[in-house]
């Protein structure tokens, strides 16, 4: 039996009270629960505070570039689709420079778990807005305000097509493991985004101001998180932000539907012998 | 007796211009000749002038010819664009009769026919879409084709997708074509071929071979997004991965494409991309990724004329630079230049030995010309295609391993390589500056020498690059260098010159990076004129030379921006003049 | 007496090193010396070294020296990391007392003191953060730093801020640290500066400098993304913009910001974005849209150390030939290389004017070392600033034309401009090849023309680039080749070189494209030996200056690629050496 | 008075029966009845199919690269207030290589009109399966049929911020007027998503196919756009996708926000003298 240490390589450089504490500890303590491996885990990051989590993490982990989490997460869990593949973004990674990657991911819906560390600003560049920033949000880069509408992550994959669309709340941190270790078993892609507040750089949406601003559906009486009625409602408030489940959708991944053998692609041989060959080229003579 | 013929077929986008001269390459070349292809054709919806000229010739060739013998075009505008094209001794066939309008000059030079195919067309089949073999049943009379060879290719064409039915009107119409054709060529018009046998011969695009290169090299991942002119290569792989556990994924975009092929490369699977034009400037970032976390990465880059968008149907060689100083930072990485269809699909398969054993990107570049037009090549033998994946850890060998760093600061540069899976491997990779273990560390001793490690694998590389390739005279004074499609008017340009007692050479690139300066050199040093061939504004490939060949003497620029190939005579004629 | 010294304070991200270097800056700077700031910080949030080094100078210097004169730290491990860069005679202060671990070599050549500022810091104000100051207060005696500087500048960063009672408790802590150093340090060990008066100067980064060019040259569009080290541009812009009718913009990635300035160029405004390493890379697709649209553009690109992320917070030059080959596709492009502050500030107004005499994308390439770090300038005075728009025709002009043609074919290559809005100037632009016109034209003589009439503009531009500028004794047989922040090392390598008894003079490269050929040739022809001094690893001015001087003599490469700048020392030795 | 042959500036090839053609005969009159002026309007376009359209109608034009017609469109609207911007992409160009300007320009709502072409397939490049074609679709990129849930612009948009949201039809020309009409006239980023069938790479979505396919909320009863929970319903039906304005939402747009100033950015002051920059400086001293 593995103990989270198993998934401990050094202990985290985050700011101390930063929300990413709580999802490296949950990503640990799914890990565990889940008997997974950590050489059979890949964990891919994009560029941000968040990326450091390869550096902390036991496990595979491949730190790419900013907003290219997904294309690359994509790639290893097609090549290799007996690896937990676990992509990490910040806000910004995800919903900025990443979010045509993120849409096309949702809808693509390969077998994956993806982690969005919503801090609401860019934390490693040290402060600017983020697409997540509320409207009149005041940073670095928007010292009057910012101007546009905020983007909500949940929302965007529910309307493209998410089959596995929950938020947790670093300051949540059991119903955080609890929505990880679904996420890691749903099929097809899942898409965890985590309220992480950013302690340093965002004074505004602090823990406490998550606790005030979000309700949970997990704690609504006869919640069903396969109806899309139910998640629209949810999705759609513009007072409060839900956690929780959000919606669930059953159905094949995208790599049960285009690699329907077993083997999975990396081991599929790849000598091709001359007679198969000339079969090929007939087409050409 | 005729040795070279070039027949160009004309219309406008949406006639089947590309369908006719297709087919028309397929008969040719079952009648045992050489075959070059080559596509003019708009970047547009239709309504523009197209052509497609299809060469035959006796002996070897591999790009098109000074002047076109043939033209058979629907309608009278190609006549007046392609005039200067049409050798003395040429034939026209047009659907109407322009020729009135033709110099006095022009036209005692060639000779013009009208030749109704559509009216005949509309005529007989109540439909103009047998125009196209009409056509050919015209050309059928001019070139002597053999009836059996064209009715077996039409019953392939057509027999499957459309039935029996449409066969025989289609055969119907070439008959038609062809008896059409004999009242009103006569026979000292007529461009007669000899007939040869068509043995263990292929007629086949480049980007075809690509494909087959990458299924038979083991490559079982491709991503890429749809881009003129490399497309055809996508199409093919898209017919042979599925029943090879292979996958095609088309994504949003080039950023996804080479992200993707990266992230499966990285997870074991030999994986490309292929691209063009702006797909591979947006590839530029992806490209650093790949150099810095050493991950093998197989990029196609199928060259068509830019900046930007520029003519995306169109040939060019001005994206060398790009790849080879492209990306910020200083990364290794191989860049190479198939010069003909064999090496298309060789220089392929060894692009994935290289990207293995050196851990790093490599470019497979080629062009337009070369992608998309059809050659004919013997029938690729497998006999000797080697699968190298380099220092690849077997599971067993890695846990042999007691501290295992995936960035070991070795001799040769190269660090064994773990797969995600394999027990004791677990490592990261990333884009920022790491330690052998490959974490992240940013002292300017772990830097240097990280550089130096990585950079010295394109030395360890050195030997088993492809070497360049001289042809021609050995002994002769002048030297002509070019890489990929420019081999072919290179060649011919040659045995032009020696034609007119000007001996030359030519030195084929075929590694453009890392670049081979000791044989650059010592070729320039046998030759007292040497001539760059660029298909390109700024002579690329020469900057490329001075740079890193530091040649005693000038050497001259061939250059071509037109949108277009090197006819050989655009290469000949300056060397001859510069005499 | 001491001249320069070099103060280099040490600790960990968080400790706030970088607030307490910038109030030393500010304090020697009133005292009147030239200073130059040199930081070394990780891109990491928290828990890493992190240091940060103040040179003061009575004459004009540009980069860092070859050693620190005195460390302050507010932990030991700085010390054993940087004990080799402690010049002789050097003295280290550090919250613990580590000394004891230091070989006797060591200890012999410097004095080490304790000098607990944590301690202090708790013990007199419980609160930890008062260390900063207590530092400056060492410093103060170290140093003999002015006190009434000292407040002016405390009052100056904390009075608005934070309120009187934080003042006052900020200058007693500086007292606190002054009478601690008092009591540690000796009068043989301080290093005290000659004051000077401090008139009509600045202490500025580049990245400052550079955001005023944009103001004063009339930019009043700037998108762009955040990546260091290019914010600060930015951060200055957005404070700027907004009370004089401008606009900054933060895109959601680079494809976006460098695409909206042009489109924002397009319509009539000064347009720029600025960006760094991976950035740069995602913005060659548009800059070959401007290329090919003939629009302006300015684009700043503060170089980091790559491939890839690299090393986000350091010093590199290794992202020169990708402007200049980069992009797919030949089009014209000029790359400019400041190489001081004041420079950083004239070539950007100079790339808006060029951007738009010439139609085609400028880019400022500059280093982080320059875009971050700080030195003293004189006051810019803006007597001669010309905004020049080029072939920017009126309103009135354009009415007057008959047929306006937006790209018409004119000898210098340039075609007069309209702007949307403008009556009898409408026209397309596109990525694609064009006619006169601006419709698409595929036709191989008007490609041909058109890429020559777009080429031609450089032809034109030479004229009015930025010659390179020879430093040191024009009669010297050793040359030094170097652009952008190599300026400073050059240079006092060159004054070291001197002192020993070598002549050498230094060429200083400013623009980087179109290469001025002609006076690089000249300079190198009067010079036995030439040395060039690249940041890179690849010699990538070496390369360039290779491909287009195509020099007689060997060059020798001095290359740096540590993710660090040169000091003078790695300058002056093997040029020494080679001797 | 101008007439629609003042915008006319040659005639188009595109296939006989595209769709395209509607649109482009739609623009020329809005362009007359808004009395619009050509040298006034800038129509920023796309790669593709659709990108023809500068060549045929009059106006200012930048035909741009794939994937970056709203950046650009939006840059030329942000420099001058004044022109009226008109940004038009194909499906794979606003939903595919551009989804994530689109998603950002909708949210920031700068104030111009953006039509989308959608024929459910890539045209210029002859026949591949684009982001909103239908499941299983089969095309030369998906021989085997698409396995990725389709794209929807307009809900894309709805769940982003956006304040105008339309979708027209080539077939029901006189409907695709009004809509182009009233987005232009729309305060802020208005979405004019077109039905077009491409008549030569796309045999399945065929003029008539959208006719069974479609249903029009213009003909609804009581239908009032500006109801998120209406525009909801529309928008979320599965079976049938819907047509005419599906939202819509006043308020200020981006342009007004940021730049408050009457005279447009373009005719700002350029000229900055010494007093001005030496007050500036003095932080510098
Ligand atoms: C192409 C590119 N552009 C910009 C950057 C600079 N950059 C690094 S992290 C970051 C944003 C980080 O924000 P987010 O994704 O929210 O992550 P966080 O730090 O908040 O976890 C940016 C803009 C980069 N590395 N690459
Ligand atoms: C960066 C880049 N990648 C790929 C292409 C090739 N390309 C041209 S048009 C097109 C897709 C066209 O589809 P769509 O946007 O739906 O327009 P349509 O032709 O259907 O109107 C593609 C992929 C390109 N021009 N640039
Ligand atoms: S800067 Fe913000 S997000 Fe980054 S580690 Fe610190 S608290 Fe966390
Ligand atoms: S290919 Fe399709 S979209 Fe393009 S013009 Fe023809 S019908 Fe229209
Ligand atoms: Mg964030
Ligand atoms: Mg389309």
């Amino acid at each position: 039996m593995m103990e989270e240490k198993d998934f401990h390589l050094a202990d985290p450089t985050w700011c101390s009270g930063c929300g990413i504490y709580a999802i490296f500890s949950a990503l640990k303590k799914t890990s565990v629960t889940l008997e997974m491996k950590p050489e059979e885990m890949v964990v891919v990051t994009g560029i941000g505070c968040h990326g450091r989590l390869n550096n902390y993490l036991k496990a595979y982990g491949f730190h790419t570039l900013h907003g290219r989490t997904l294309p690359v997460a994509q790639g290893v869990k097609l090549a290799n689709k007996q690896l937990s593949v676990i992509a990490v973004s910040g806000d910004g990674d995800a919903y900025s420079i990443g979010l045509g990657h993120f849409i096309h991911a949702v809808r693509r819906n390969v077998n994956l778990t993806y982690i969005v560390v919503n801090n609401m600003i860019y934390g490693l560049t040290q402060g600017q807005t983020s697409p997540t920033s509320r409207k009149g949000f005041v940073s670095k880069s928007t010292p009057l305000g910012s101007k546009e509408s905020p983007l909500c992550g949940p929302h965007l994959a529910f309307v493209s097509g998410g089959t596995f669309i929950a938020r947790g709340f670093s300051g949540a941190p059991k119903q955080l493991v609890r929505l990880i270790e679904e996420g890691i078993q749903h099929t097809g892609f899942s898409l965890i985004e985590v309220f992480s507040p950013c302690v340093t750089h965002n004074l505004a949406n602090t823990y406490d101001w998550f606790r005030k601003n979000t309700f949970d559906v997990d704690q609504e009486k006869g919640y069903d998180p396969e109806s899309r009625e139910k998640a629209w409602k949810f999705l759609h408030n513009r007072q409060k932000l839900a956690m929780g489940l959000l919606y669930q959708e059953k159905g094949p991944s995208f790599d049960d539907l285009v690699l329907p053998m077993k083997t999975p692609l990396v081991q599929s041989k790849m000598f091709f012998g001359q007679k198969k060959l000339d079969k090929i080229l007939e087409k050409f003579e | 007796m005729i040795k070279d013929i070039s027949v160009m077929i004309a219309g406008k986008a949406g006639d089947g211009v590309l369908f006719t001269g297709n087919v028309l390459a397929k008969i040719l070349k079952r009648q045992g000749w050489e075959i070059v292809t080559y596509r003019d054709f708009p970047s547009n919806i239709r309504g523009e002038a197209t052509n497609y000229t299809i060469r035959a010739s006796l002996k070897k060739i591999h790009g098109r010819a000074d002047s076109i013998d043939v033209l058979m075009a629907f309608d009278c505008d190609a006549i007046f664009h392609h005039i200067d094209s049409i050798a003395h001794g040429g034939i026209v066939l047009c659907e109407g009769s322009e020729v009135s309008r033709m110099t006095p000059a022009d036209r005692s030079a060639r000779t013009f026919h009208a030749f109704p195919m559509r009216t005949l067309a509309k005529e007989k089949f109540g439909n103009e879409i047998y125009k196209n073999m009409i056509l050919l049943g015209g050309l059928c009379h001019i070139l002597d084709l053999d009836l059996s060879v064209i009715s077996q290719v039409i019953k392939e064409t057509f027999l499957e997708r459309k039935g029996p039915d449409i066969v025989r009107r289609n055969i119907e119409a070439i008959h038609l074509g062809c008896e059409k054709a004999k009242k009103i060529v006569e026979a000292h018009e007529r461009h007669l071929l000899k007939r040869k046998q068509d043995v263990n011969r292929l007629l086949i695009s480049g980007n075809e071979a690509i494909g087959i290169g990458a299924l038979v090299a083991g490559c079982r991942f491709f991503a890429a997004y749809p881009i003129c002119p490399a497309t055809e290569i996508w199409q093919w792989l898209i017919h042979h991965f599925p029943q090879n556990n292979g996958l095609v994924v088309q994504t949003e975009d080039e950023l996804a494409a080479i992200n993707m092929a990266l992230g499966a490369s990285y997870a074991g699977a030999r994986a490309m991309t292929s691209t063009s034009g702006p797909g591979a400037s947006l590839m530029m970032e992806g490209f650093g990724l790949a150099g810095m976390t050493e991950v093998p990465l197989v990029v196609v880059h199928v060259q068509r004329v830019g900046p930007s968008t520029g003519l995306p149907t169109k040939s060019e060689q001005a994206d060398l630079l790009q790849w080879i100083y492209g990306s910020h930072g200083d990364f290794p990485r191989i860049v190479l230049s198939p010069g003909t269809i064999q090496e298309s699909l060789e220089f392929t398969i060894k692009a994935f030995n290289l990207a293995e054993k050196y851990q790093c990107p490599v470019i497979l570049l080629t062009e337009q010309d070369y992608g998309q037009n059809y050659r004919t090549v013997e029938k690729f033998n497998l006999g000797k295609i080697e699968i190298d994946r380099g220092k690849l850890l077997t599971k067993k060998e890695l846990l042999g391993l007691k501290d295992y760093k995936r960035f070991a600061f070795t001799r040769d540069g190269i660090s064994p390589r773990a797969l995600p899976s394999m027990k004791n491997g677990i490592h990261m990779i990333e884009g920022n500056e790491h330690n052998e273990w490959g974490y992240r560390d940013e002292t300017s001793r772990n830097r240097t020498k990280m550089m130096e490690k990585r950079m010295r694998k394109l030395k360890t590389a050195r030997k088993d690059l492809i070497r360049p390739r001289i042809w021609g005279d050995k002994g002769a004074d002048i030297g002509v260098i070019g890489c990929g499609s420019t081999l072919g008017p290179i060649r011919e340009a040659i045995e032009k010159l020696k034609d007119s007692g000007i001996e030359a050479k030519f030195l084929q690139i075929r590694t453009l990076w890392p670049f081979l300066d000791k044989e650059v050199r010592d070729f320039i040093s046998t030759c007292k004129q040497v001539f760059v061939v660029d298909n390109n504004y700024e002579g690329q490939l020469a900057q490329l030379i001075y740079s890193q060949v530091r040649p005693k003497i000038e050497l001259e620029s061939i250059l071509n921006y037109s949108g277009h190939t090197f006819r050989p005579k655009d290469i000949a004629n300056p060397i001859q003049k510069a005499q």
